[in-house]
């Protein structure tokens, strides 16, 4: 039921003033996915707890309009935050796919980066850009919960580079490694 | 007087005798076949009071482990271009009787006089079969379940003895010493 | 320590700021907020805002006066205007269609970002702060933004045609049903003899939309969660009725209007005539359907069709973007109803609580009291655990209902009295 | 306690049921744990817990580490209170090694260990709040929580991996600031414990989600093995710290809280009381702390414990933490196995949600109080 946009790119190139009608509403619609990024309720292990804190009172991330949501359909943000094992892997790939687009990953830890202290063990992924696509890697092990909100202050910055030509960030991107956004990288 | 389970279990099972090397400071008794665990954890539940299973595992006395059951990842590191090393070299210790066997450990506590009572089995470790404590103890359940899982332990007369912490997909028993991983899907890059 | 005990490997050197103070020095510890909040300045500046944004309010409520006086001063013009008149009839059925849509749709802007607000502060937090400027005041426009803009997910297990369905039949009756609600002394969208009736009649349509919901989306939670969503709208349906019947009978009529006149005056010159001052009777009236109405919209202690912890997101589970959002209108509209019901029922809506407040127009009391009601809605959600489902049925059943059909005898023997003359006059 | 019996049985009567996964990802199963649930209307008839989601294979990786390597995976096992991980790693190699840790450096560990008993009590409240319904303890109980984290850090430097309990002894000192901190803490923390009281214990809503659900006799608790606040619930008087005392919990006066019937209700207060003992043990530790050095002499960079076995076990937060510790003469630990109080904790759920509602097996999955990451190691 929510408005589709696909089109509006082209037709506002045609209309004269159109180039700053389709840059303000790039402005408009930016913004409202920057202040109201919905994090999935979605802890693995140890890093959960410092997103927990940074859910609480003294780092509050309800301050930047985040509500964690726990049901993928109504979330934005996969924030992967623990150890992604291999037996956990295909949920973790299946709850990607049931987020509605325009959808964002956060690797939040060392582990959910590249593995962490657990760089050989044999039932560790090392990395879940290895099967999920991901927007932010935050290092640390846990990262503090400032370098958690760091990391979602630099997710803002992408999603401010978002335009609705390259699709709006719903485009399909390629489905392992990290994900350009904004098309800066091309 | 509290009182003392290994004389009790010592005269109740011909076979079973003192450990040599007791897990340090707990009385340790070393049986000397599968079919006497059940016998002794009946006596140590009814008679003695040791209600209280605590731990079920085994040590593989094979040898040192061998470096094919760690996969690294194979992106080297942006330093050395290397994958990183194993931070300790496996090296055999001196003077240890590495065996192909399993050492089976259990562990019973009494709650009311707070004592402690160790028993190991040596086990082979191609078929090891050990008789499944769940008709004693609940607690047995999961132990024994991760036993099997991660060292390859069959316990005879357990309900349900399956893997319980490793994927479906991975084949073979972690924990032994010569476990070698086949890469799947999550290893290559 | 002297040279010879030091440890093997370097001992970590305290990151001590000047003066010898760790880092964390007692500044950040909330200790020092026990001690004295007030002699924190940002109170004081809270304070002072707050105290300004109100007496603002009145101010211009004053300025604006009855709001009953512009409509007919609108309806007026359009008559002049020259249209046909039954053009004009329409044109004045759809500008009040518009004026009670864009109350609802402003209530879900303005609820959202006020709970959020008022949970944050109960909890020792701030809440939305950096959306649009001061205190996040764009909070929930910019939700709505992106809500629009979610890719409309609908899936392949649900029946397609029903999950589009389902907000729309929650929703239509919810707007339908604020008809007859008043929004100041004369201020209604209809004036109904049958109000009472109406409203509850509608309100109880949208649990079918509930139900559907949770049926067609194809997901094992959000069927449990229209189930029972189901079983709890529908008992509760009946206490919210029966607890309302000693307002009835005091008032004499369904009628919103004539219920908000039987309210006016006051008792010994200073205590309001309003319903819920009757001894015994309306305070327990008062309670019972203030219990019933949360219950009716599923709020904490009784949010077990979306009990977050239980059943993910219970009935709407498998709805994203604005068919979601619609199911959390219907929620806002329906609290935004029963707080208007309850300030109209039993805080006589309209009527000034003291005498000499005379200068102040009804709406701004109507509109005060049903925030008032509001907040207490908001306020429960943050301190109440949830009921489990069997409880919260043996609640309804074993005591909500018996009461309120005591409470009818305690209101017919009262108003038995009164007209004996011996009660109140 | 079987809440809701089917009136009518027998053949041909039996009621579909439906299978329903309590899923990886779900807001209250405090992690990645499944639970395969066969419910008659609202009604459980069968319970299957599935773990293993988290497992990281930390007893394999531990046989390629050194031991003060060892020590910092320690930390990931229960990531809520992550002292008693170190301590009873340390103890065990501390028992091969021979050595024993200097007394100041037993204080500190009594202290530590105590302080993040009291910080893990405080996320299982917040927590077990959220799972029944009441959202604002959850940020009351981080509040507190986060000056006990500003302590660690100014003490280890990290906030929930800490590293601090070395072999032979503690990392870092403790001065004057920091322990006047603490007492300010523990002044601040003690009104607080009743206002949770106030807020949540006797909150008459939370006390008819509770009480009388999911009661465990004492004899069932023993049965299946369970240990910490979940045996104390039912009754069991078994405290580690009592039974077998280590790093001198001899020497403080502290009582153990028992529950009477072992209902959620119990296992939840038991935790509450215990949060207050622990204050009476950190004052009565920081009262005698003995001066002295920190770490224990001739523990070499890479050190090498003599061949042999042993066991040390710690009363953690969540229950009786064992570590089985084999050496052969090598830098790495032999063999190392874990007697995870959650992972054995969590079996009794096959058993005892068999007859209760959904609404239920959130209550008592909550009141175990499991930590994942010590459930799959």
């Amino acid at each position: 039921m929510g408005i589709v946009l696909d089109k509006f790119p082209v037709v506002a190139k045609a209309v004269p003033g159109g180039q700053v009608l389709l840059t303000s509403t790039d402005y408009i619609v930016d913004l409202g996915r920057k202040y109201s990024v919905w994090p999935l309720t979605f802890g693995l292990a140890c890093c959960a707890i410092e997103m927990m804190v940074a859910y609480a009172g003294r780092f509050d991330f309800d301050r930047f309009g985040v509500i964690p949501r726990p049901s993928p359909r109504q979330a934005d943000l996969l924030l992967i935050a623990g150890t992604v094992t291999k037996k956990m892997a295909a949920p973790i790939v299946e709850i990607y796919h049931q987020m509605p687009e325009p959808r964002f990953v956060i690797a939040m830890g060392s582990c959910a980066s590249c593995g962490g202290p657990y760089y050989d063990s044999y039932s560790v992924v090392k990395g879940v850009d290895r099967i999920v696509p991901v927007d932010v890697y935050v290092p640390g092990c846990p990262p503090r919960p400032e370098a958690l909100i760091y990391g979602f202050m630099e997710l803002q910055k992408k999603i401010m580079g978002m335009k609705l030509e390259r699709g709006g960030g719903a485009t399909a991107q390629a489905e392992k490694g990290s994900r350009d956004l904004t098309g800066e990288a091309a | 007087m509290k009182p003392d389970p290994v004389a009790r279990l010592l005269a109740a099972l011909p076979r079973a005798e003192s450990a040599a090397s007791p897990v340090k400071d707990y009385p340790t008794l070393r049986l000397a076949a599968p079919a006497d665990i059940l016998a002794a954890a009946r006596i140590l539940k009814d008679e003695l009071g040791f209600a209280y299973l605590e731990m079920v595992t085994a040590v593989d006395w094979l040898g040192p482990v061998s470096l094919a059951g760690f996969v690294s990842s194979a992106n080297p590191s942006p330093f050395t271009k290397k994958a990183p090393p194993p931070p300790v070299a496996p090296a055999a210790g001196a003077g240890i009787a590495y065996r192909p066997v399993l050492d089976m450990l259990w562990s019973f506590g009494n709650l009311q006089t707070g004592q402690k009572v160790f028993l190991r089995l040596e086990v082979p470790r191609d078929n090891a079969e050990v008789p499944s404590l769940t008709s004693l103890f609940a607690a047995a359940d999961w132990q024994e379940r991760e036993a099997f899982d991660l060292l390859g332990v069959r316990f005879s007369g357990h309900p349900n003895l399956t893997k319980i912490l490793t994927p479906d997909f991975l084949k073979g028993h972690p924990l032994r010493k010569d476990y070698a991983h086949e890469k799947d899907a999550y290893d290559e890059d | 320590m002297s040279a010879a005990e030091k440890p093997a490997y370097p001992q970590p050197v305290l990151n001590r700021k000047a003066g010898g103070r760790l880092l964390t020095d007692t500044r950040y510890w909330p200790t020092e907020l026990w001690k004295s909040p007030w002699s924190l300045p940002r109170y004081r500046a809270g304070a002072l805002w707050l105290a300004g944004i109100i007496i603002g309010l009145l101010a211009i409520g004053a300025g604006v006066g009855e709001l009953a006086r512009w409509g007919e001063k609108l309806l007026a013009l359009l008559n002049r205007s020259g249209l046909p008149p039954a053009a004009v009839a329409w044109a004045w059925v759809l500008i009040k269609l518009g004026c009670v849509i864009g109350v609802i749709v402003a209530n879900g802007l303005w609820a959202v970002w006020w709970e959020r607000k008022i949970s944050a502060h109960i909890q020792s937090r701030v809440g939305p702060m950096y959306a649009g400027g001061f205190h996040g005041w764009a909070q929930t426009l910019l939700d709505t933004v992106k809500l629009l803009l979610k890719e409309d997910v609908t899936p392949a297990a649900a029946d397609q045609v029903m999950h589009t369905l389902a907000p729309v039949v929650a929703i239509a009756p919810c707007v339908m049903a604020f008809a007859p609600v008043l929004f100041g002394t004369e201020l209604a969208a209809a004036k109904l003899d049958v109000g009472v009736l109406y409203i509850f009649a509608f309100a109880g349509i949208s649990v079918i939309g509930v139900v559907m919901a949770g049926w067609a989306s194809g997901n094992k939670y959000s069927l449990l969660g229209g189930l029972r969503a189901a079983a709890q709208i529908v008992s509760y349906e009946l206490p919210r009725g029966f607890s309302v019947v000693p307002v009835l009978m005091f008032a004499g009529s369904l009628d919103l209007a004539v219920i908000d006149a039987a309210q006016a005056g006051y008792w010994f010159g200073f205590l309001p005539r309003w319903f819920v001052f009757y001894p015994v009777v309306g305070q327990l009236a008062f309670l019972f359907f203030l219990i019933a109405s949360v219950a009716e919209t599923n709020r904490t202690p009784f949010d077990i069709p979306e009990a977050e912890s239980e059943l993910v997101a219970g009935f709407h589970t498998e709805f994203s973007g604005m068919k979601w959002s619609l199911f959390f209108l219907m929620e806002y509209g329906y609290v935004l109803l029963s707080s208007f019901l309850l300030a109209v029922f039993f805080l006589g809506g309209g009527a000034a609580p003291l005498p000499w407040l005379v200068g102040i127009p009804s709406w701004i009391w109507m509109t005060g009291k049903a925030m008032l009601m509001m907040f207490v809605f908001l306020w429960f959600r943050w301190t109440f655990p949830r009921l489990r489902v069997d409880q919260l049925m043996d609640f309804n059943w074993k005591f909500l209902l018996p009461w309120s059909f005591a409470n009818i005898a305690f209101a017919g023997i009262l108003l038995f009295l009164m007209q004996r003359g011996w009660g109140l006059r | 306690m079987k809440t809701e019996e089917p009136l009518v049985s027998g053949p041909g009567l039996e009621m579909d049921t439906m299978f329903v996964n309590l899923g990886p990802q779900h807001p209250s199963t405090h992690g990645v744990l499944r639970l395969g649930l066969t419910l008659a209307g609202e009604v459980i008839t069968k319970a299957f817990p599935d773990i293993g989601y988290l497992h990281r294979g930390t007893e394999k990786l531990m046989e390629t580490r050194s031991y003060h390597q060892c020590v910092v995976l320690t930390d990931r096992w229960d990531y809520c209170s992550a002292m008693p991980n170190n301590l009873a790693f340390c103890l065990a190699a501390e028992k091969l090694m021979a050595v024993q840790a200097p007394p100041r450096a037993q204080a500190l560990r009594v202290i530590t260990c105590e302080l993040n008993r009291i910080a893990s009590h405080l996320i299982f409240l917040g927590t077990y709040g959220i799972d029944i319904g009441a959202f604002t303890p959850f940020l009351y109980a981080f509040r507190e929580r986060e000056m006990i984290l500003d302590l660690y850090e100014a003490l280890c430097g990290a906030r929930l991996t800490y590293n601090y309990i070395r072999l032979g002894g503690v990392a870092s000192d403790v001065d004057a600031d920091w322990t006047a901190k603490c007492r300010e803490f523990l002044e601040f923390f003690k009104p607080r414990l009743d206002e949770y009281d106030t807020l949540l214990s006797f909150n008459p809503i939370f006390l008819a989600r509770t009480k009388g659900i999911g009661v465990i006799p004492k004899e069932t608790a023993a049965a299946w093995g369970l240990s910490g606040p979940n045996l104390r619930g039912s009754g069991a008087a078994y405290d580690v710290r009592k039974s077998e005392p280590y790093c001198g919990y001899e020497t403080y006066d502290f009582d153990v809280p028992l529950g009477e019937t072992g209902s959620c209700w119990d296992r939840y207060f038991c935790r509450v009381q215990e949060m207050r003992q622990s204050v009476r043990i950190v004052e009565a530790a920081l009262a005698a702390l003995p001066g002295g050095d920190l770490m224990a002499k001739g523990i070499a960079k890479l050190p090498k414990p003599p061949a042999g076995e042993a066991y040390a076990h710690v009363e953690a937060s969540r229950g009786d933490l064992g570590i089985f510790l084999v050496s052969d003469g090598g830098t790495a630990p032999y063999r190392l196995h874990v007697r995870a109080p959650c992972f054995i904790n969590l079996a009794i759920l096959q058993d005892i949600l068999v007859g209760k509602k959904v609404a239920d097996v959130i209550a008592v999955l909550g009141s175990f109080d499991i930590v994942l990451g010590e459930v799959d190691r």
